[in-house]
């Protein structure tokens, strides 16, 4: 595996609950994963975890196996080099994540010289080469541009680039389409998909859109309130999504398609780090919930068809696609 | 102007060849919306798409009149909204106008006056049209939109965002508007709470006929809350018609381009690349 | 343009709020002593004493006594009086015009910004004192004149100021949507956008103050402006200059310090209020 | 840091202090010294600009006429010989053999050119030539002026700036510039201006070809610094010496290691001049206040007690004849006690109680607000509290105090001025025409015509114990009206290296070649 | 580029035009005859000098006509007479400017070096012992003003120490700087808790950037993210706010020179305040403004240097 996190918990003092909880989540190599939620429910930072880039003063439990090396003993130089070397992350807003006082060059060439095994002169030679990979077009020319010069597909365009400098072989993209138009995004979904294919790179792909991430992933994880409730295989998710709060954001994410399907919105509103809970995080806005629910600590129960679902109902809950209203109550916020 | 008869017929919302061009620093002009013209009808409603950028809101300001169009005219019930009736002083005006078109813009939290509760919201608006600013109506009112008491006292930073988008939306209805213009309302959202809004909207057609004007970069949220859609691209509309017709059988290349950009089940990026290559050559 | 709202749950990070505590608990001795300077006080600000010339302190003079043999303490004491009102009114006459000045600029934008920014650019370009030096080259020297000076010296900073923020302020959509509800400009300007502004703006005027005693005092010392024989601090300094090379550093030392406290303690309570009321800076 | 950052005033009385016109002579030669002035001088050109600092420095450089000697009496200087063939003409026979400092030779145009500039009546000496009524070249080498009626003081004024010889041609030349930096001196004497560094210093370099004797010190550089930046750079050595015009100066340097101080007399007093406004127009109540004055209390808090209450409003240093006369006479008035007694307060709240016009409103007393004077105004508001009236101050800047002396306007607001005064001739009549009925430094309108009568007279009298006398009558006719209030009269002091030593210590140096007599204690 | 250039200088002499009009015509402000405020008090008011006044400043012609003489003759470096010293106004200024001119630029390094140095130092040790220091002490300085700062400087480096002169501008290279030590550290002071706090927020604020974060996720030494990233990107605010802060000072010197007794043109200008010498008032105003503007205009040119975002928008604008 690539990438294996076990059991993560990580908290922070003065927060009444854990920003993550019990948190397994598995990347192999040339696999495309994706985390979707809502906001708040701990997706970029299992990311960053991965990069052990924790907030100050957090407390953390569990592993983040990289290779096999568990990142959360790391520091010093051997985390640099774990952060210079297998790992590379692609964040959500290209504009703020490239330095507005320099040129684009100068962020690839620091990347690649910051290992100290190639000098100056290759370096540049091998920007300009990964620019052209990236699919910009007159790769001399960008290299001299500075970054608002560029469009913000363009950048993200850089940015990937300068992602692939290190040569890593585990790729954490978060909401790193999201900034995007949906043209845009369409563009660079494709080159992420191509440079996958290219370099077999295993992919952790972020993102609150559950129909992106059933679309481009192989697999996908559903966090909610820091805790992982649903994992399947892609196309299962369409069709058989299990946990409620999975068919529940199925049932409320308009499609193109599906039009004379009327929306059903979840009730209440995402958890926020100062609301805590006894028991199942969603039972609150759960439509099967019952009073066990509230005090039931939510664990992973396999699927028949592949993955996982935390939920204690499993067995009284309906299959199949998320068609008809499944939920009949209605309540404001 | 008090000689046009309203017709039941005629449409409720005329805008017609709307212009605007903005001066950018250098003396550079950017055209951010063309010659866009487009009618809605008493109770209905109007999705506005297109990429970012496209003029969108621009549109959606010039309806309202936050933004003066270079040229074209909007028009409610007939009357063109830029020319005072001799008989109305500024004020009045200005007030008559704002009971036509209603605006309620993307981000809840900073589109509400961070010092105002609630409750003091909605007596400011209702106040300034001289309506019943009692506690019942605006309990009413914050009914309508699904907020309770707690909320009522609530500031703008004690709320949750879509919390927040209720009240901006029971704003808007205080002043009893005929069209409710929406810029990206729901954009900032959670899905989940993007759906409880638009059921919110929902209802609120059903129950006061108002016309609703839905800017959205959404196109599957347009094609679900529409009947008419406007398609845009770099300030010009390529495409309109009903709904159903322009997202379900586009004939505008560029809509198929953003039609294919949609990630929905089995899709393929690649697909878009392809939609692209279409557009650009057309 | 999907990105979800984050609530920023990130915990406040508590600041040393002693200091703040300590700086407040310090003006509020200052403006009481001020306040009630004819009690506590031990002698008349002005009460001469030829055969207690310079002395030290202890004895009858808790701070000992300048060259005519008046109580340090005293003066200092009545001293706050002018030292805290002039920086006050000045603060106050500069806030007036220069928050109408921005408002009105900001909301009208175009050729009335262009006025009023010219105009600001212009009286920016007088560094320091020197518009009110030149005000008082003009009109000569004074409590008066260097107050009303200083006002005008200053009002072209609140008015960038608020320009400022009342740009980002009238950028917000809370405004759009006053005006497509049908408010006025001016009810939109004094009702909703000033009280918007107002915290940030009594912010920076927090910090202003310390900076528009420091002013004061200057002008005072430089003797435009309070006159003797009042006993305004600035002036008490340059009048106890002199002694100082007769080896008494209390008469310039007294007065400078009670300076220095009054704006250090200003300045650590006004960098926290700023902070809070969320002025920018 | 505890009770010790008070000053250590230390007890000195003036009583203590013996004035000595000179200091010991000099035999060793010095390259340069480093001068202190109190300011910058405004302009070196005396007639448009005078003032003490300009003086200083062009004692050296221009001489006069005549000359004051450091002891204060006056002797012909650039005149060889002057006669009075009757009482109102002045004979003046010039010295051949004195060259300017451009190499060029005085003549009687030369002479003749000054004088009348110096008359000129936007000049600063042209009161000096009110008695005159004609000057004219009567010879190569002689000027004879006529005047009005019998003038005894003529002389003296011609060792001051109105006997200054310039150098015609060069001052044309100059026009408007004459006295400014980058300008040359047109003047005889040891020195030569060789250099004004405008804001930074003043160079005066030994004449090589002066007619006179070559004095010992080769250069002096004049900086200014104010009162405690002088105290520094003489406590540090960064100068050599100063006269301390404010007399501060010198009680700050008291006992310092490495500095001599030398005091002599001056005709300089500190005194209250009241105005024209009127809140003193009452002799009586003038008089209460001067008996209820604590000027020991002013010596010793305002001024170190460097300086002496005194009765009179003019220093010793006018003494230049019949000192014996004047100094018993001085000791002879009561009515300015140094410290009022029981005795003198009561006499003074009786004077108060009884005033025809005793002022309703506080009494405005006008000063700067420089240390000493600032304590004199103190002090006088205490004195007035005292005798159960009420004093305000109202101070101006530095430099505007100024004003007050020649501008009525200046004085409108103010009923007393705490004043500095000095008269440039060693003669106490050289004071008492302030008090004629229609001088303009009679502010407060005192009107006498026997006190009129008696000054005219003494003015007249060319013989020095007739004079005397009638000044004596006269200065008691001052003091019982209390035209002016004195305070204290004050030294002049010289501050030196302990090396160096020479010039006068008297008040002299304002006219003096003081520098001439400058150098180094042993050779 | 050039375009921008030539449009701030245009800039610049707009308000260098504006600026010197208010000073020209304050004098019409002067409650009576401005001739006799001119003359300088009414000291020795005779009709000639009167008269001299009325031509040196064309009185008699209409006040747009006055000014383009007045600024005519400033060019021409005739900036009239001394009142009080009787001398050329451009001479006085010239003999004192050197010496105000070396203060502000000592001063200027001091509080470079100072301030930049504190600064980042606290930024970069920040919540600890060092950071907390460096406020402490700014909040300290900064609330001294520079004459009680200097009047103490004087008390105890000058007479109670005596390690430095406290009289003269010196002589010479080291005369000088042994001379301007403690004015120049007494203006320095209160700037450098400016710049040490600008410098610290600056850099603060450009640590908590997005891309300063993505830098260090990708493994960059943490003394290249801090110099390439964090200071680089930071700098615009500090040499701004340095420019900013060097500019004001000519107008410092006003003060400092005061208390030092220094001879330069801010002693002149309190000495010409003082006894109504209204040419001389003027002539250092024009230049102390002059200064100031044209130090600002310095600096916008800059600025743009160090940061090409705001390049784009200036030769676009
Ligand atoms: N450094 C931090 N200190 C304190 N709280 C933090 C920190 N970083 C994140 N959080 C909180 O942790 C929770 C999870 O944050 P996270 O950014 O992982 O959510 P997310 O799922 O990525 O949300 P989004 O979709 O908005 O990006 C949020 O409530 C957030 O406010
Ligand atoms: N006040 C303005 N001045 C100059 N240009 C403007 C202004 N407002 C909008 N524009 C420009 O006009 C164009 C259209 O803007 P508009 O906001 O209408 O687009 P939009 O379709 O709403 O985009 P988005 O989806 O990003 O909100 C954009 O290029 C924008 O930069
Ligand atoms: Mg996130
Ligand atoms: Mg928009």
């Amino acid at each position: 595996m690539l990438l294996d996190i076990q059991n993560l918990t990580l908290g922070l003092p003065g927060a009444a609950r854990p920003l993550l909880a019990e948190v397994s989540l598995r990347v192999g190599a040339g696999e495309t994963v994706g985390l979707v939620g809502e906001s708040g429910s701990g997706k970029s930072t299992t990311a960053k975890t991965v990069l052990r880039l924790l907030p100050e003063a957090a407390s953390v439990t569990g592993r983040v196996l990289v290779d096999g090396t568990d990142v959360l003993a790391l520091d010093g130089a051997g985390l640099r080099a774990h952060r210079a070397g297998t790992v590379a992350m692609v964040h959500q807003d290209p504009r703020s994540a490239l330095n507005p006082v320099r040129r684009v060059g100068d962020f690839l060439v620091e990347r690649l010289t910051s290992t100290g095994t190639t000098d100056r002169r290759t370096a540049r030679a091998k920007a300009v080469e990964l620019l052209g990979a990236v699919g910009l077009s007159e790769p001399e020319r960008r290299f001299g541009q500075r970054p608002h010069e560029l469009s913000g597909g363009m950048l993200q365009r850089v940015v990937i680039a300068g992602a692939l400098a290190a040569e890593p072989r585990l790729l954490l993209a978060d909401e790193s389409t999201s900034a995007l138009d949906v043209t845009t995004q369409a563009e660079i979904l494709a080159l992420l998909r191509s440079l996958r294919e290219q370099r077999d790179l295993g992919m952790l792909f972020i993102t609150h859109d559950l129909h992106l991430a059933a679309a481009f992933c192989d697999r996908v994880y559903v966090m909610y309130a820091g805790r992982v409730v649903e994992q399947q295989e892609a196309d299962r998710l369409f069709t058989h999504a299990r946990h409620p709060y999975t068919r529940g954001l199925l049932a409320c994410s308009p499609e193109l398609e599906d039009i004379d399907r009327a929306l059903e919105p979840i009730p209440g509103r995402p958890p926020s780090l100062s609301d805590t809970f006894t028991g199942c995080p969603f039972a609150t806005r759960c439509p099967h919930a019952e009073p066990e629910c509230g005090t039931w600590i939510p664990e992973p129960v396999p699927l028949p068809g592949g993955g996982t679902a935390a939920c204690r109902r499993l067995a009284d809950l309906p299959e199949g696609p998320v068609e008809q209203p499944v939920l009949a109550k209605r309540s404001p916020a | 102007m008090s000689a046009i008869e309203t017709r039941p017929e005629a449409p409720l919302l005329v805008a017609d060849g709307l212009t605007k061009t903005y001066r950018l620093p250098g003396g550079e002009r950017l055209t951010a919306a063309d010659r866009v013209s487009f009618t809605v009808p008493r109770g209905g409603s109007l999705g506005v798409v297109g990429e970012s950028g496209s003029g969108k809101s621009t549109v959606a300001r010039m309806l309202v009149g936050l933004v003066r169009p270079d040229a074209g005219t909007v028009a409610v019930d007939g009357r063109d909204r830029a020319t005072r009736p001799p008989s109305f002083g500024r004020a009045a005006h200005r007030l008559a106008r704002a009971r036509e078109i209603q605006m309620v813009f993307q981000d809840p939290y900073i589109s509400l006056d961070p010092r105002l509760t609630a409750r003091h919201c909605l007596r400011t608006s209702l106040r300034l049209h001289g309506r019943d600013a009692g506690d019942g109506r605006i309990a009413a009112l914050l009914d309508q939109v699904g907020l309770g008491a707690r909320e009522a006292g609530a500031r703008p930073h004690e709320l949750s965002g879509g919390q927040c988008q209720r009240l901006a939306i029971a704003r808007a209805l205080a002043v009893d508007p005929r069209v409710l213009v929406l810029d990206e309302a729901v954009a900032a959202l959670d899905v989940s709470i993007q759906a409880q809004i638009l059921r919110l909207l929902d209802e609120i057609r059903r129950d006061t006929e108002v016309a609703l004007v839905f800017v959205s970069h959404d196109l599957a949220v347009v094609r679900h809350i529409t009947e008419e859609t406007v398609v845009m691209r770099r300030g010009t509309v390529v495409e309109q018609g009903p709904t159903s017709r322009v997202l379900g059988a586009p004939e505008d290349p560029y809509t198929r381009l953003l039609l294919a950009s949609v990630p929905r089940r089995g899709w393929d990026p690649a697909d878009a690349e392809r939609a692209r290559a279409e557009a650009d050559a057309a | 343009m999907t990105a979800a709202i984050t609530v920023d749950a990130r915990l406040p990070v508590r600041r040393r709020p002693v200091l703040v505590i300590a700086g407040a608990a310090f003006l509020a001795l200052v403006v009481l002593a001020a306040a009630f300077a004819p009690l506590l006080a031990p002698y008349a600000p002005d009460a001469v004493d030829l055969s207690a010339s310079l002395v030290g302190t202890g004895g009858d003079h808790p701070l000992g006594t300048d060259a005519s043999g008046q109580d340090l303490l005293s003066r200092v004491l009545y001293g706050a009086r002018t030292s805290l009102i002039a920086p006050l009114a000045l603060l106050a006459i500069a806030a007036l015009l220069g928050v109408t000045l921005g408002t009105v600029a900001a909301w009208r934008g175009g050729w009335v910004d262009t006025l009023v920014s010219r105009v600001t650019d212009v009286m920016y370009a007088f560094p320091g004192l020197l518009f009110v030096v030149l005000i008082i080259a003009v009109f000569g020297a004074g409590i008066t004149t260097s107050v009303l000076g200083l006002g005008l010296a200053f009002a072209p900073t609140i008015a960038k100021y608020t320009r400022s923020v009342a740009l980002t302020e009238r950028a917000k959509p809370y405004v759009d949507a006053y005006r497509v509800q049908g408010m006025g400009g001016v009810r939109i300007c004094v009702r909703h956008l000033v009280p918007n502004l107002a915290r940030s703006i009594v912010g920076y005027l927090v910090v202003l103050f310390g900076e528009a005693l420091m002013s004061l005092a200057t002008l005072s010392y430089l003797g435009f402006g309070s006159q003797p024989p009042s006993s305004d601090w600035g002036l008490m300094v340059q009048e106890g200059q002199a002694a100082i090379v007769q080896g008494a550093l209390l008469p310039a030392l007294v007065p400078g310090t009670a300076i220095a406290a009054v704006v250090v303690a200003f300045n650590v309570v006004g960098v926290w209020a700023a902070d809070r009321l969320g002025a920018r800076r | 840091s505890g009770a010790t950052t008070g000053a250590s005033t230390s007890g000195t009385e003036a009583a203590d202090l013996t004035l000595i016109p000179t200091t010991a002579r000099a035999t060793g030669s010095v390259a340069a010294v480093n001068w202190l002035l109190e300011d910058e001088p405004d302009s070196l050109d005396l007639d448009t600009q005078g003032g003490s600092a300009g003086r200083t420095v062009l004692g050296n450089v221009c001489e006069r006429l005549y000359q004051l000697q450091p002891d204060m009496s006056v002797r012909p200087s650039l005149v060889r010989q002057a006669a009075r063939p009757d009482a109102t003409h002045l004979v003046l026979t010039l010295r051949d053999d004195v060259t300017f400092h451009d190499g060029s030779r005085m003549t009687a145009d030369d002479v003749l050119f000054s004088l009348k500039r110096h008359a000129e009546p936007e000049m600063e000496q042209s009161d000096e030539f009110g008695n005159v009524s004609a000057m004219r070249k009567t010879g190569d080498h002689e000027i004879t002026i006529t005047f009005k009626q019998p003038d005894a003081l003529f002389t003296k004024a011609l060792a001051g700036d109105a006997g200054l010889v310039y150098n015609r041609e060069q001052v044309e030349k100059a026009g408007e510039d004459f006295g400014t930096p980058g300008q040359s001196d047109a003047c005889s004497g040891p020195y030569e201006l060789s250099g004004w560094k405008s804001g930074d210093s003043i160079t005066l370099t030994r004449a090589d070809d002066y007619w006179g004797e070559q004095p010992l010190t080769g250069k002096v550089v004049f900086r200014w610094a104010d009162d405690s930046a002088m105290v520094n750079a003489l406590a540090t050595g960064a100068a050599d010496g100063t006269y301390a015009d404010n007399i501060g100066t010198a009680a700050a340097l008291r006992g310092k290691k490495g500095l001599d101080e030398h005091f002599g007399p001056s005709t300089s007093t500190l005194a209250l001049i009241p105005t024209e406004r009127g809140g003193l127009a009452d002799p009586d109540i003038r008089k209460a206040l001067s008996l209820a004055l604590d000027r020991s209390g002013i010596a010793k808090s305002g001024y170190g007690g460097l300086v002496e209450p005194w009765a009179t409003p003019v220093g010793s240093g006018a003494w230049g004849y019949a000192k014996d006369a004047f100094a018993a006479a001085q000791k002879q008035l009561t009515d300015a006690p140094a410290k009022p007694d029981a005795q003198d307060l009561a006499k003074a709240k009786e004077l108060v109680k009884n005033a025809k016009k005793a002022p309703a409103e506080p009494i405005v007393i006008g000063t700067d607000s420089s240390q000493g004077r600032m304590v004199i105004a103190n002090a006088v508001r205490a004195a007035l509290t005292q005798i159960g009236l009420k004093g305000q101050i109202k101070t101006v800047p530095a430099a505007q105090y100024g004003e007050f002396y020649g501008d009525k306007e200046a004085r409108a607001d103010i009923d007393v001025l705490v004043a500095d005064w000095y008269i440039s001739k060693s003669d106490p009549f050289g004071f008492y025409d302030n008090g004629l009925s229609d001088s303009a430094n009679n502010w407060v309108g005192f009107k006498s015509p026997e006190y009129d009568a008696k000054v005219a007279e003494g003015l007249r009298t060319l013989d020095d114990a007739k004079r005397a006398e009638l000044a004596i009558d006269v200065q008691r006719r001052f003091a019982d009206a209390a035209v002016w209030i004195p305070v204290a009269q004050m030294p002049t002091a010289l501050v030196l290296d302990d090396k160096l030593t020479g010039p006068p210590a008297s008040m002299a140096y304002l006219y003096y070649p003081w520098a001439a007599q400058l150098g180094a204690k042993k050779g | 580029m050039f375009a921008s250039i030539g449009r701030r200088l245009a800039g610049l002499l707009a308000t260098l035009l504006a600026a010197s009009f208010v000073i020209f015509a304050a004098v019409y402000a002067a409650p009576g005859d401005p001739a006799v405020f001119l003359a300088g008090g009414r000291d020795k008011l005779t009709p000639e000098r009167l008269a001299a006044v009325r031509e040196q400043y064309h009185l008699d012609e209409p006040l747009v006509v006055q000014y383009g003489r007045w600024l005519w003759d400033c060019l021409h470096l005739d900036l009239g007479r001394s009142f009080q010293y009787g001398d050329q106004v451009s001479d006085l200024l010239s003999s004192r400017f050197p010496t105000t001119l070396a203060l502000v630029g000592y001063a200027t390094v001091l509080f470079v070096v100072l301030g930049v140095g504190a600064g980042v130092l606290a930024a970069v040790r920040r919540g600890s012992w060092v950071d907390s220091a460096v406020v402490g002490t700014t909040t300290l300085t900064a609330s001294v003003p520079s004459f009680v700062g200097g009047i103490a400087l004087v008390a105890f480096f000058g007479v109670r120490l005596g390690w430095f002169p406290v009289t003269g501008s010196g002589e010479g290279f080291a005369g000088t700087l042994h001379h301007l030590t403690l004015p120049a550290l007494a203006m320095a002071l209160g700037a450098v808790a400016v710049i040490a706090r600008v410098t610290r927020q600056a850099m603060v604020e450009a640590g908590a950037a997005d891309h300063v974060e993505v830098a260090r996720a990708a493994g960059l030494p943490e003394h290249q993210i801090i110099r390439r990233h964090v200071l680089r990107n930071a700098l615009g605010p500090v040499v701004t706010m340095c420019g900013l802060v060097t500019a004001g000072m000519l107008a410092g010197t006003v003060a400092i020179e005061t208390v030092f007794g220094l001879s330069g043109i801010g002693s002149l200008l309190v000495g010409a305040v003082n006894s109504h010498d209204f040419p001389v008032a003027q002539a250092v105003l024009l230049l102390m403004v002059a200064g100031y503007i044209l130090v600002t205009t310095l600096v916008d040119l800059v600025h743009p240097l160090l940061d090409p975002r705001l390049k784009a928008m200036r030769s676009s604008a």
